[in-house]
C-alpha cells in the first residue's frame, strides 16, 4: 500500500466513525422515543447538538487539563478508529493488534478523568471513581472475551481475526463458534456504553450528571463526539470479533446498527444498578459464561 | 596488574563510599557524590562499548575461602542491572543535591549518613551483581541486605521499625539461601556456577524441589513475592524522598536478578517445569506463575485503600514485581523480554512517581492524600512528571509501561493461559484505578486555601524528574533500545529472543509497533485539539464558580471527594481486605515475627550509627574470610 | 368516640388546674389550660390518653389584647379524636417552653414559629433559621409587620398596562381608579 | 425605575458570502437545540414534566432538558421567584454559558401575579436578569409553553434572541437592581465584568456606580492561572 | 445576608466532604435543597435548607377576602391542590355553618380522589427518574396528563382548578362527563400491569428501592409520619376513615399496608393506593346520576362576606398525608390567621434529615422521592 492511500485511510476511517456514530446516537435516541411512546428528535439532531454546543460563545475552562482532558477523550477514539478495520480500509490495524486497540480505548475515559478532576467538582470526581469502577467491572469479562477470540484465531491481529470467521461464511462466525463468549461480550459490550441498567456515573438523580457536570459549550461537545465514536467503536470491535466484520459497507453497517439494538431497547427498560451491585452482576455472569467460553476454545 | 573494566567500575563506586564517607558533610558533597555516579555510569557504557561483546568480563580480584574459590564478572544480566542501578543512583542523588537536602538537613535529617548509605547501598548492589559464584553471590546478598536496612532506618521512628521488620525477613531469607547453598554444597562439592548446573543435572525431585522452594523463597523475600511482601511497602515509603526512588527503582529487583541466575540460568526453566506439585496438575513453574499474579493483585488492591502517596506507590512497587516474575517464569520469547523490560521500565516510572511525590512534600509538608488537591495550577511540571509516570506505570499508551505489559500480555496468550492473563489484567486495572486516585488528591480537584502560594519544585529536583519523563516517553516511542540489551540477558540466561524491532516486536501473531500507535495516538490527539480549540476561545473561572445544586460555595469548606475514593467498590471488596486478605497478612506476620523474635533483641536498641558500625563490621568481617 | 371514652377522658383533663373544657364536635375537643400547666397536659394526654401524634402548633398573634395564642394539635390513633390545648404567652419577651421532648415533631413547628413569630422556644432542639434565612427583616408574620409597605420600599411592582388597555382609556372606556384607592403607589424615581 | 435602551445588535461585518452561510447554519442549529436547565424555580414547572414527556415530546424540537448551568441554554424561570431563589437564579444564569435566553413562565415573572403583596417574592424578573420571551398564564398550558419556546427558536434563529448581550451591556443596571434587593455586598462568583471584556461586549453601561461598589465589597475570585514559578522561599513545615 | 464566604483562610482538616444536593439538582423534588456531609458515599450530615418556595401564603391570606384566598390556596401543594382547596373550605364552612348539599360532596370526593390518581401516578414517575427508569416518568406522567384532561373539562383548569368554595363546587359536570371519566379509569386500569412489570415487579428496582430509608412503626409514629409513609409502615391509618369528612363514610374503600417501611414499601402503597382511588371514583360515578339537588349552598356577597369569629381545625388526607389547616376569624372580611400543616413539612425536613443519615449518595433522591416531600408545603 502507497503512503498515500495508507494516509487517506487514516482521515477517512475516523471521519467514517464519527458520521456512522451520529447515526447511532439518533438511533439510541430513536429507540428510547419509541420504548418511551413518543416521537423523538428528528435526523439531524445529533449533528444540531455538536454544532451548537461548538458554536457556543462561553466556553468555561477550569484549567489547562480541562481542556486537554477533552481532547484526549476526542483524539484517542480518532486514533482508536484508525486500529479498527472496516470493509476496504485496514488503516495500521496490523501494526497494534487488539489488545493495543482496547488501551486506547481506555485513552479517552483517563483523559475525560484528567478532565474532570480538574474541575474540583466532588459530583464529577465521584463519577469519575464510579466511572473507573466500572471499567472494573466490565473490563475483566470483555479481556476474558477477547482472550477467547484471539486465542481461538491464533492471533491479536484484527485482519485475521476477521479473515478466519471470513473464510467459511455463517458457520465460521464468531457468534456461532463461540456462542458463549459472544453472549458475555454483549454483555461487557452493553455495560461498557455505560447505559442503564448500567449506567452508574451518569446518574443524573444522584451526582448529577457526574463527569459532564462542569462541561458546557465545547466540552460538553467533544463528549457528544466521544459519545458518537464510542457507541461506534464498541459495535464495530463486536462485529468483528463475533460477526465476521463486514464484506460490504451495506453487511457491515447493518450488524453494526442491529448490534447496537439489543442492549440499547435493553437499556430504557431498567433502572441502574448501585455499583455493588453491578461489580457482583459483572463479575458473576459474564465471567462465568466466558470463562466457560474459553474452556470451550482450548476443548 | 592490569585493571580490567569491571574492576574500574567497582573502584568508582568504592571510590563513591569513600567519598561520602569523609567528605559526606560537607553542603558540596550531594554533588561529587552525584558526579562520582555519573563516573560509574561512565564505566558501565565503556564496558558496553569496549570490551564486552556477549562473553562476561572477569574481575582481577580473586579470593580463596575454604577451599571455595570467590570470583566476581560482569555479564549481560548483571551490566542491564547495573545500568538500572546505577542510573536510579545518579538521578535520585541528583535530586537530592541543593534544596532538598538544605530542607532535610533544616529537618533534623543527617544528610551524610543518607548520602553514605546510598553508595554503600550502590557499592553492595554492583558486588551482588558481579558474583561469579554462589559464594559471592550470597556475601553479596548479606551485603545488599544490610546496606538497604542502613538506607530505610534513616529516618527513625516509624522506618527504623520497618526496617526493623525488613531485617527480620531479609535475615530469614539468607537463612534460606544459605540452606540452599549447603544443599548444593553436599550435591556437587563445589559452589562455581558450573560445577552447580551439572549437579543440578543429577539431583532428583525432591532435593530439586526443596532447592526451589529455598531459593525462590530466599530471593523472593527480597523481590517482596507473597506473602512475603509485607515487610517492603512500609519499609520503603519512610525512607526519606530520594531514598525511596532509588529503592523502589531498583532494590527489590536484586531479588529478580538472583531468580534469573539461579533458577532460570543455572537450573533452567525446563528443569522447574518438571517439578510436579503432588495431587495436582500444576508444576513449579505454574506455582512461580501464581504466586507471580497474586503478587500483582494482592499489593495493587492494597495500594487502593492507602491514603499516603508514598505508602500507594511502595505498594505498587510490590504489585509490579509480579509481571516480571510473570514475564520470566513464562519464559517464552516475548515474555522474557518483557519481564526483564519491564524491571528496566519500573525503575524509570517509579523513581519519577517518588521524586514527584517527594516533590509535592517538600512544597506542601504532607503526602497525605486528604490534605492535598488542586497542586497542578501550582506544581504542573510536577503534575505532568506524576502523569507521564502513573501512565507507565498503568501501562497505557503512549508510555514504556505499556509495552512490557503487552509483551507479558502477549506471550499468555500465546502460551494459553487464559486465568494468568486475566489476573494479570486484573492487575492492570487495579493500577489504573489507583493511581487516578493518586493525580486526582493530589494535583487535581480543590485546591486547598493553604496551598494557594505553593509554587513549583526547584529545579534541582526538577531536572532529573523530566529526565526521568522523557526517557519514560522515549522508551515507550522506541522499545527497540532497551529490548537490544535484554536480547542480549535473554541470550546469557538461555531463554528465547524475540524478533524485535525499534518501535516494538514483530510476530506472525500479531505485532506492536509503537512508533505508529503513538503518532497515530498524537495524531488523534492532534485533530482533537483542532477541533477543540477552532471553537471559541475558553475563559478560565475559579474553582468556586462551580455548580453545586445552584448553591454558592464557601471558601471555608471543603469540596474535595478523596477519602474512601472507590467507595463503591469498596462496598463489595471492602470486606474481602478486612476477611481473608488481612488474616492471611496477620497470620504470616505472626509467624515470621515468631521465628525471628529471638534476632530482634539484638538490633532492637540502636541508632543509625550503631547500624552503620554493624555493617561495617560484617563488611570487614566478610573480606577478611 | 363512645360515651365511655368521653367521660374517662374529661376525668383525666379534670386532673389540670384552671382548665376548661369544650367539645365541639364527637372527634373535636379544645382545651383552654394556663401557659405553664400546658407541659403537664401534654404529658398528660401522651402518656396516658394515648395522644401520641403532635399533629400542628399553631400561633396566632393577638396584637390587641398583646398576646400570642399557640394552639397544640394532638391526636390519638386509639379515640380517634383530637384535642387542641390553647394557651396563651406574652409577646414581650415571647418566651416560652419546647415540648420536643414530648412530640419530636415539634421541632419544625416550634422552629417555623420562631421565625415567623420570633417567639424562643426554651430547650428547642434547633432554633436557627430554616425558611427565611437569608431575611433580615422582623419576624414576618407578626401583625406589626406591614408587606405592603415593605415592598413598597424594596421591590417595585409593575402595573398592569398593556397597550390594548391603553388604547381602550384613550378610547374612553376601562376603569379609573380614583388615587385615594390605589392601595399600591409606586415610588418615582 | 431605570430603563434600558435597547442597544442595536452590531452585526459583525461579513463580506464573504460563505461566512454568511455559515452564520446562518450555527444559527439554525442554535435554534434546533436548545437544552433546559432542569429548575425548577416555581409552581410552573409542573407543567413541564408534561411538556416533556410522552403527550407533548419537546424533544421532536430538539428540546432537552440538562442538570448544570454549564450544559444548559435555557433558563425557563418557572414562575415565581422568592428572594432567596432570585439570589440562585442570577449565580446560575451567570453560570450559563452563552448565548443563553431566559424565558420567564407564568405571570409571577412578569408583575409578581398574586403574589404582588407577598414580602417574599421578587416581582419584575426583568430587573434583574435579561429575559427573552414571557410565556404568560397561571400556569400557562404545556401546549403554550411549546408555542413559546417555538417562537423563541424562530428569535433565534433570526438572530433576534440576543438579551444574553445585553446583561453584559447593561450589567450595572441589573447589578445595581440585584444590590437594592440582596444588600450592598452582594457578589456571585462569576466576575461578569471580565466577561464582558472577554467578549468585547463592554459599554457605558457595564460599568457604573453599583460595579464600583461590587468592586469595593468583593473577594476578587480570579481563575487559578497555571503557575510554573520556583519563586517560594520557605517550604511548608 | 451573604450565604457565602469567600474570605476563609484555611479549610478543616477532615477527610469529610460537603455535597449541595440543590436547589438547582434532579435529585430533589421541586425547589428545595439538602446539604450533606459525605465520608466517601456516606451520608455523615444531613441538613434540610427550605425557603426557596417560599411566598408568606399565611400573611398573604390574612390580607386578603374569605373568598379571594380560594385562589391562592391550591398552590401551596403544585402536585396535589385540590385537597388544599377542599382543606379551607371545609374551615369556613365549619365557621360559617354552612351546611354542603350532598351532590357537591359527592364531586367533591370524585375531584379529590382523580386529584390523588394524579399525584401518585406523579409521584412513581418521579421515584422511577431518580433510579434512572426514565421510561416509567414518560408513562406516568403522560397518564396523567389524562387525568389533567379530566380536571380541565369539569373545572376549567388542568392543575389549579379553583372548583370547591365554601358551600360547595363551582359548577356542575358537564354531560357524558361521567362516561369520559369511568374510560379513563379503565384506561389507566389497563395500563396498571405495564406499570408492574415494568416498574415495580422490576427486579432492579427491587433491589434498589428494598432497604432504602426505613424507618419502624415507632419511630414513623414518633416523627409524626402521615399518610401514606405511615401506611408503608404497617399501620393502617387513613384520615378518610378515621376522621371521616365528606361522605367517605359511605364510601367502600381498602387501606393498603405494608410492613417493611422502606422506599419499596412506601411506593407500593401508592400502587395498591391508586386502586383504591380508581375503585372509590367510580363508586361516584354510579351513585352521581341518583343524587340530585344543588351543588353550593347559598353564600352570602363574597365580597363583602363577614365569616363569624371563631376557630376550626380541619383535616383532609391528601395523597402526601394529614393535611390540616387551622383557622381562626375574628368576625372580619379577612382571615385573622390560616396556619397550613402541609404531610410534607415533617417528611421533607426531619424525616428526611433523619432516614439520610448513613445511607448512601445514590438513595437520598430515592428517600426523598419516596417519602413524596413536596416543598411548597414545607415553604409555603
Amino acid at each position: 500500500m502507497s503512503a498515500t492511500e495508507l494516509l487517506i485511510e487514516l482521515i477517512l476511517m475516523p471521519l467514517v466513525a464519527f458520521v456512522v456514530g451520529m447515526m447511532m446516537v439518533l438511533m439510541m435516541r430513536r429507540i428510547a422515543a419509541k420504548l418511551q411512546r413518543r416521537i423523538g428528535p428528528p435526523f439531524f439532531q445529533p449533528l444540531y447538538d455538536i454544532v451548537k454546543l461548538h458554536s457556543k460563545k462561553t466556553q468555561v475552562s477550569h484549567g489547562l487539563i480541562h481542556d486537554i482532558g477533552i481532547v484526549m477523550a476526542m483524539g484517542g477514539y480518532i486514533a482508536a478508529e484508525t486500529l479498527l478495520p472496516v470493509p476496504g480500509m485496514n488503516g495500521i490495524a496490523e501494526k497494534g493488534g487488539i489488545i493495543t486497540l482496547l488501551y486506547l480505548m481506555m485513552i479517552p475515559s483517563l483523559g475525560l478523568a484528567l478532565g474532570v478532576g480538574q474541575c474540583a467538582n466532588p459530583n464529577g470526581s465521584i463519577g469519575i471513581a464510579r466511572a473507573l469502577t466500572a471499567m472494573l467491572a466490565y473490563d475483566i469479562p470483555l479481556v476474558i472475551v477477547v482472550f477467547g477470540v484471539a486465542y481461538a484465531a491464533g492471533t491479536t491481529n484484527l485482519i485475521d481475526i476477521i479473515a478466519v470467521q471470513q473464510a467459511g461464511g455463517f458457520e465460521t462466525w464468531g457468534a456461532t463458534q463461540m456462542p458463549l463468549l459472544a453472549i458475555a461480550g454483549l454483555i461487557a459490550m452493553h455495560a461498557s456504553l455505560g447505559k442503564q441498567p448500567f449506567e452508574i456515573y451518569i446518574a443524573p438523580a444522584e451526582i448529577a450528571t457526574g463527569p459532564m457536570v462542569e462541561m458546557g459549550g465545547k466540552y460538553l461537545g467533544g463528549l457528544f463526539v466521544m459519545q458518537c465514536f464510542q457507541l461506534y467503536t464498541t459495535s464495530v470491535l463486536y462485529v468483528c470479533l463475533f460477526l465476521g466484520g463486514g464484506t460490504n459497507w451495506f453487511d457491515f453497517l447493518l450488524k453494526s446498527f442491529l448490534v447496537l439494538a439489543i442492549p440499547m431497547s435493553i437499556a430504557y427498560l431498567f433502572p441502574r444498578y448501585r455499583t455493588e451491585d453491578l461489580l457482583r452482576l459483572m463479575w458473576k455472569w459474564p465471567v462465568m459464561l466466558g470463562l466457560i467460553g474459553v474452556a470451550f476454545v482450548f476443548v | 596488574m592490569m585493571l580490567t573494566l569491571l574492576d574500574e567500575l567497582l573502584l568508582f563506586s568504592g571510590a563513591t563510599l569513600l567519598v561520602a564517607l569523609f567528605i559526606g558533610r560537607g553542603l558540596a558533597a550531594g554533588w561529587m557524590v552525584t558526579i562520582l555516579y555519573g563516573g560509574q555510569l561512565l564505566a558501565l557504557l565503556k564496558m558496553a562499548v569496549l570490551g564486552y561483546e556477549g562473553g562476561t568480563i572477569a574481575s582481577s580480584l580473586t579470593l580463596e575461602v575454604m577451599g571455595q574459590a570467590l570470583s566476581w564478572r560482569f555479564d549481560a544480566l548483571s551490566w542491564f542491572f547495573a545500568l538500572i542501578t546505577i542510573g536510579s543512583a545518579l538521578l535520585s542523588s541528583w535530586f537530592s543535591c541543593g534544596a532538598w537536602e538544605r530542607s532535610y538537613i533544616r529537618q533534623g535529617g543527617n544528610i551524610w549518613l543518607f548520602h553514605t548509605a546510598m553508595a554503600l547501598n550502590v557499592f553492595t548492589m554492583l558486588i551482588l551483581l558481579a558474583s561469579g559464584d554462589l559464594l559471592s553471590l550470597f556475601i553479596g546478598w548479606e551485603l545488599v541486605s544490610w546496606a538497604g536496612f542502613l538506607l530505610m532506618a534513616l529516618a527513625g521512628g516509624v522506618a527504623a521499625r520497618a526496617a526493623m521488620r525488613y531485617i527480620t525477613y531479609a535475615m530469614a531469607g539468607g537463612m534460606a539461601i544459605f540452606g540452599g547453598l549447603a544443599l548444593i554444597y553436599t550435591a556437587s562439592g563445589s559452589l562455581q556456577l558450573e560445577a552447580v548446573t551439572t549437579a543440578v543435572e543429577q539431583m532428583s525431585g525432591a532435593k530439586l524441589w526443596l532447592l526451589v522452594i529455598l531459593f525462590g523463597g530466599g530471593f523472593g523475600v527480597k523481590m517482596g513475592l507473597m506473602p512475603f511482601h509485607l515487610w517492603q511497602a512500609p519499609a520503603y515509603a519512610e525512607t526519606p524522598g530520594p531514598g525511596s526512588a532509588f529503592l523502589g527503582a531498583i532494590s527489590s529487583r536484586m531479588g529478580l536478578f538472583a531468580i534469573l541466575l539461579v533458577l532460570v540460568k543455572l537450573f533452567g526453566i525446563v528443569k522447574i517445569e518438571s517439578l510436579k506439585v503432588p495431587f495436582t496438575l500444576i508444576d513449579a513453574r505454574d506455582l512461580l506463575a501464581w504466586i507471580a499474579v497474586f503478587t500483582i493483585i494482592l499489593p495493587t488492591f492494597t495500594a487502593m485503600k492507602q491514603n499516603d502517596a508514598r505508602h500507594l506507590l511502595a505498594w505498587h512497587g510490590i504489585g509490579q514485581g509480579g509481571y516480571m516474575l510473570l514475564g520470566v517464569v513464562v519464559a517464552d520469547a516475548m515474555g522474557g523480554a518483557g519481564g526483564l523490560l519491564h524491571v528496566f521500565n519500573h525503575a524509570t516510572y517509579q523513581a519519577a512517581l517518588f521524586m514527584a511525590v517527594t516533590a509535592v512534600i517538600y512544597r506542601t509538608g504532607t503526602s497525605d492524600l486528604n490534605k492535598l488537591g488542586g497542586l497542578v495550577v501550582r506544581m504542573p511540571l510536577s503534575f505532568v512528571v506524576l502523569l507521564i509516570g502513573i501512565i507507565g506505570l498503568a501501562g497505557l499508551p503512549p508510555m514504556n509501561g505499556f509495552v512490557s505489559k503487552w509483551l507479558v500480555y502477549r506471550s499468555l496468550l500465546n502460551q494459553g493461559m487464559p486465568l494468568l492473563f486475566l489476573a494479570a489484567v486484573i492487575g492492570t486495572l487495579g493500577t489504573i484505578l489507583s493511581v487516578y486516585k493518586l493525580i486526582h488528591n493530589i494535583f487535581l480537584g480543590q485546591l486547598r486555601v493553604e496551598h494557594e502560594h505553593v509554587s513549583e519544585a526547584p529545579w534541582s529536583m526538577m531536572i532529573p524528574m523530566l529526565i526521568l519523563s522523557a526517557i519514560i516517553f522515549i522508551t515507550g516511542l522506541m522499545p527497540g533500545i532497551p529490548l537490544e540489551w535484554i536480547a542480549s540477558v535473554l541470550q546469557t540466561v538461555g531463554l528465547p529472543v524475540p524478533d524485535y524491532t525499534l518501535g516494538g516486536v514483530e510476530s506472525s501473531s500479531g505485532s506492536l509497533d509503537m512508533i505508529w500507535v503513538i503518532g497515530v495516538l498524537f495524531a488523534g490527539f492532534g485533530v482533537g485539539a483542532l477541533v477543540f480549540y477552532s471553537a471559541g476561545r475558553s475563559k478560565r473561572v475559579h474553582q468556586l464558580d462551580n455548580y453545586a445544586g445552584g448553591h454558592f460555595l464557601s471558601a471555608d469548606v471543603r469540596y474535595q471527594y478523596s477519602d474512601n475514593f472507590y467507595a463503591g467498590l469498596m462496598h463489595l471488596i471492602g470486606g474481602w481486605y478486612r476477611g481473608s486478605f488481612l488474616w492471611l497478612e496477620r497470620g504470616i506476620t505472626s509467624l515470621v515475627e515468631f521465628l525471628s523474635l529471638g534476632m530482634q533483641g539484638l538490633y532492637r536498641r540502636a541508632n543509625a550509627e550503631f547500624y552503620l558500625l554493624t555493617t561495617a563490621l560484617f563488611v570487614i568481617a566478610w573480606v577478611v574470610i | 368516640m363512645s360515651k365511655e371514652i368521653t367521660h374517662w377522658l374529661d376525668d383525666l383533663l379534670a386532673e389540670i388546674e384552671g382548665i376548661v373544657v369544650r367539645r365541639k364536635s364527637s372527634r373535636r375537643v379544645r382545651v383552654d389550660v394556663p401557659a405553664d400547666a400546658l407541659p403537664a397536659l401534654l404529658e398528660l394526654l401522651q402518656g396516658r390518653a394515648g395522644y401520641i401524634h403532635l399533629s400542628a402548633i399553631s400561633c396566632v398573634d393577638w396584637i390587641k389584647e398583646d398576646e400570642f395564642e399557640l394552639v397544640y394539635h394532638v391526636w390519638s390513633y386509639e379515640s380517634h379524636s383530637l384535642v387542641s390545648a390553647h394557651i396563651r404567652i406574652a409577646r414581650e419577651p415571647g418566651v416560652y417552653l419546647s415540648v420536643y421532648d414530648l412530640y419530636q415533631p415539634a421541632a419544625f413547628f416550634e422552629r417555623d414559629i420562631h421565625e415567623m413569630y420570633g417567639i424562643h422556644f426554651e430547650g428547642s432542639p434547633n432554633m436557627e433559621k430554616f425558611i427565611l434565612t437569608e431575611w433580615d427583616g422582623p419576624p414576618p408574620m407578626r401583625k406589626e409587620f406591614d408587606s405592603e409597605a415593605y415592598i413598597n420600599e424594596h421591590l417595585s411592582w409593575q402595573n398592569y398596562n398593556p397597550e390594548w388597555l391603553q388604547e381602550l382609556v384613550a378610547e374612553g372606556g376601562g376603569v379609573i381608579i380614583p388615587p385615594e384607592e390605589q392601595r399600591f403607589s409606586q415610588k418615582k424615581k | 425605575m431605570g430603563s434600558i435602551k435597547q442597544i442595536p445588535v452590531v452585526e459583525a461585518k461579513r463580506t464573504n458570502p460563505l461566512a454568511r452561510v455559515f452564520d446562518d447554519l450555527v444559527r439554525f442549529c442554535r435554534s434546533r437545540s436548545l437544552f433546559i436547565l432542569h429548575y425548577c424555580t416555581g409552581c410552573g414547572a409542573i407543567e413541564l414534566p408534561p411538556a416533556m414527556t410522552s403527550r407533548f415530546d419537546m424533544e421532536r424540537l430538539g428540546i432537552q432538558p440538562m442538570v448544570s448551568p454549564r450544559q444548559a441554554d435555557i433558563l425557563l424561570i418557572t414562575g415565581y421567584v422568592s428572594i432567596k431563589t432570585l439570589k440562585r437564579v442570577i449565580l446560575t444564569y451567570e453560570q450559563m454559558g452563552s448565548p443563553k435566553y431566559v424565558i420567564g413562565i407564568c405571570s409571577c415573572t412578569v408583575n409578581g401575579g398574586m403574589y404582588w403583596q407577598s414580602y417574599a417574592t421578587a416581582k419584575k424578573l426583568d430587573e434583574y436578569m435579561p429575559v427573552d420571551l414571557y410565556i404568560a398564564g397561571c400556569m400557562p398550558r404545556p401546549e403554550a409553553v411549546i408555542a413559546g419556546l417555538q417562537q423563541l427558536m424562530d428569535k433565534i434563529h433570526s438572530g433576534e434572541a440576543s438579551s444574553w448581550e445585553d446583561y453584559y451591556r447593561n450589567y450595572d443596571y441589573y447589578l445595581g437592581n440585584q444590590q437594592k434587593l440582596f444588600g450592598e455586598d452582594w457578589q456571585t462568583p462569576t466576575d461578569v465584568i471580565s466577561e464582558a471584556k472577554h467578549y468585547d461586549l463592554l459599554s457605558e453601561g457595564t460599568l457604573g456606580d453599583h460595579t464600583r461598589l461590587l468592586e469595593q465589597h468583593q473577594k476578587p475570585l480570579e481563575a487559578l492561572e497555571m503557575r510554573l514559578g520556583h519563586e517560594q522561599e520557605e517550604p511548608a513545615k | 445576608m451573604r450565604p457565602e464566604n469567600y474570605e476563609a483562610q484555611r479549610q478543616p482538616p477532615s477527610n469529610e466532604f460537603e455535597l449541595n444536593f440543590g436547589p438547582n439538582h434532579p435529585g430533589i423534588e421541586g425547589n428545595y435543597a439538602l446539604k450533606v456531609k459525605l465520608h466517601g458515599d456516606v451520608v455523615l450530615e444531613a441538613q434540610a435548607d427550605g425557603g426557596y418556595l417560599h411566598r408568606g401564603f399565611e400573611k398573604l391570606m390574612e390580607q386578603r377576602l374569605w373568598i379571594q384566598n380560594i385562589a391562592l390556596v391550591p398552590r401551596i401543594c403544585v402536585p396535589d391542590p385540590s385537597p388544599m382547596e377542599l382543606c379551607y373550605s371545609m374551615a369556613v364552612e365549619q365557621l360559617c355553618g354552612l351546611h354542603v348539599p350532598q351532590r357537591a360532596n359527592w364531586i367533591r370526593v370524585m375531584q379529590l380522589e382523580l386529584s390523588r390518581i394524579a399525584a401518585h401516578l406523579f409521584t412513581f414517575g418521579g421515584h422511577a427518574a431518580t433510579t434512572g427508569m426514565y421510561s416509567t416518568m414518560y408513562w406516568g406522567v403522560a397518564d396523567r396528563d389524562l387525568v389533567l384532561d379530566l380536571f380541565e373539562e369539569f373545572t376549567g383548569g388542568r392543575v389549579y382548578s379553583i372548583y370547591n368554595i365554601p358551600g360547595g363546587v363551582r359548577r356542575e359536570l358537564p354531560s357524558g362527563f361521567l362516561q369520559r371519566v369511568s374510560e379513563t379509569l379503565d384506561y389507566i386500569e389497563s395500563r396498571l400491569p405495564d406499570y408492574d412489570n415494568l416498574f415495580f415487579k422490576n427486579q432492579v428496582f427491587v433491589k434498589r428501592a428494598k432497604d432504602v430509608g426505613v424507618m419502624t412503626q415507632e419511630q414513623a409514629l414518633a416523627w409524626g409520619v402521615t399518610g401514606p409513609n405511615l401506611r408503608a409502615t404497617g399501620l393502617a391509618f387513613d384520615v378518610r376513615r378515621d376522621d371521616p369528612y365528606l361522605i367517605y363514610d359511605q364510601l367502600e374503600f381498602e387501606i393498603p399496608t405494608e410492613e417493611s417501611g422502606d422506599a419499596w414499601a412506601r411506593t407500593l402503597v401508592r400502587r395498591h393506593e391508586l386502586m383504591e382511588s380508581i375503585r372509590i371514583v367510580r363508586q361516584v360515578v354510579e351513585a352521581l346520576p341518583d343524587i340530585h339537588g344543588p351543588i353550593r349552598a347559598p353564600i352570602p356577597n363574597p365580597l363583602a362576606w363577614n365569616v363569624p369569629a371563631g376557630e376550626t381545625y380541619t383535616r383532609v388526607e391528601s395523597s402526601k398525608g394529614e393535611l390540616c389547616y387551622y383557622v381562626v376569624s375574628d368576625g372580619g372580611p379577612k382571615p385573622y390567621r390560616v396556619h397550613v400543616r402541609g404531610p410534607s413539612s415533617m417528611h421533607a425536613v426531619q424525616v428526611l434529615e433523619k432516614l439520610s443519615v448513613g445511607s448512601r449518595i445514590e438513595d437520598i433522591a430515592q428517600t426523598m422521592f419516596s417519602l413524596d416531600a413536596c416543598p411548597p408545603e414545607v415553604d409555603r
